[in-house]
């Protein structure tokens, strides 16, 4: 398994990018489906630096990577007590984030088109964001 | 990530190099906004030397989407590798927002676009 | 905390230094600081990987970075059972290794002369390798 | 680590581009053994792309120092940054290895050296 853990700020993203890359370099995925997953879980990251810990350099935010097969797990782990559930919420349409005016409300909607599955677990102040994809040739 | 600003005839060109992420978008969405409030009519997006992009990046375009074609601003976006055209792909984008290969077929697209009234 | 843990490979050294520059970065360490300090533990990392798991992908090796004040603390954990001493092992003279023609042997060199303080725990099959390194001007 | 391999005249040049660590450090040492294999007298070692350097790196002059002066095979080191400077130093090793500042004073010290009888 690789892990990595780094203080909730935005400059670390590039660190998680690259710690993804690194992890999935040695498998048979395409550069595409890379770019993809490094997408997804910056995502999720920028998410929780932003909205949960408020870039508060004093919290931090875990990404592990397991694979099964050909399925490929990615956990992000911290430690905020904020009550979003981002399985619940509802990805608006882009015609309307245009309208909108406003830059945001688009991770989301990468996250749930790159990724197979998402599934949240809450444990005592620690919450895990679990991540999904299948790549079906990918090899060790 | 690093922006390079060129004003090229009446062509306001804004090179992306690196990464344009949560942590950088900051930067370029002002230098966005900047050409834009100097009443730059041409703003092309050199994306050629861009490595990655991700969503605020992505949303500094979609925001002001409303207010260039209002405006009859051409945004123009070139040269981006297919791995980050596959980001817009995605999201629909490609539809909405106007990209081209090369700086030459930009510059042709905007100085078009330009002369015929805007649909909006 | 900083934490990277990536299996026991030699390509996984570039990420353990881009791990340590990343989380040096924001303190006001000089670049030749950085760049020694990076030097010390991907030696210490490249001699775990080879001497000690013999590359082996299906172990890990964890790097932890953590600051006291000024003092930076490297921790370099895996679970190895060789029991070779680094802090009883004697470094030869340089002059020594140019006469020995073998590609080897300045490693261990190069760290004791960049860190401070070279600390080895064991604790049922688990080692720790702390490495210490005070930096008067370090601010965060 | 990328390697570019050039013969200039008599000089064969090894350009180091990347890092030089325990991973990319063997296929450098096969290309400095096959050098000497090849019985090139001056062997110029260019270090202006070179990032970073570890022990396995180093190791890869200093275990063939002694076969290169047996043979009076000139080799030299140019263009470090003084980080890369730095660690050689740190080894006592600046004495010991030669290390110019540009190419061309790489050239005229193997010139010059290639022309005295040496020490050794
Ligand atoms: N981890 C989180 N904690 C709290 N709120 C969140 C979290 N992740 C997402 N949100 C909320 O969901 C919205 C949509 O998220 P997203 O699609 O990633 O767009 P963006 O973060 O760029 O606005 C955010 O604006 C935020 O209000
Ligand atoms: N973690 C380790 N496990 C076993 N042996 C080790 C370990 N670290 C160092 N050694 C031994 O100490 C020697 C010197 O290490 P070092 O100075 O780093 O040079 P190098 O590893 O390049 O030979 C090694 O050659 C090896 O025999």
């Amino acid at each position: 398994m690789h892990s990595l853990q780094v203080p909730c700020t935005k400059e670390n993203l590039k660190e998680i990018r690259y710690f993804v890359e690194n992890a999935l370099n040695r498998y048979e995925i395409s550069t595409d489906d890379i770019y993809f997953i490094k997408l997804a879980i910056d995502e999720i990251c920028a998410n929780l630096i932003i909205h949960a810990h408020h870039c508060n350099h004093e919290d931090f935010i875990e990404v592990k990577i397991k694979n099964e097969g050909n399925t490929f797990i990615f956990e992000i782990h911290d430690q905020s007590n904020d009550n979003f559930n981002l399985l619940e919420y509802k990805v608006p349409d882009i015609q309307q984030i245009i309208a909108n005016k406003k830059n945001g409300n688009m991770g989301l909607i990468l996250v749930r088109k790159i990724m197979d599955e998402i599934e949240l677990e809450r444990c005592e102040g620690h919450n895990i964001c679990r991540l999904y994809k299948s790549i079906p040739q990918a090899n060790s | 990530m690093e922006l390079l600003i060129q004003n090229e005839d009446k062509f306001h060109i804004i090179s992306i190099i690196g990464d344009l992420d949560a942590s950088s978008s900051v930067i370029f969405d002002s230098a966005l906004e900047e050409a834009i409030n100097a009443k730059a009519k041409n703003i092309l997006i050199d994306c050629s030397q861009l490595d990655y992009i991700s969503s605020p990046g992505i949303g500094a375009f979609t925001s002001r989407l409303e207010e260039c074609n209002q405006n009859n601003i051409q945004l123009v976006l070139y040269g981006m590798s297919p791995k980050i055209e596959n980001v817009f792909k995605i999201l629909g984008l490609d539809q909405l927002i106007v990209i081209k290969k090369t700086k030459e077929e930009a510059k042709i697209y905007a100085n078009d676009a330009q002369f015929t009234s805007p649909l909006h």
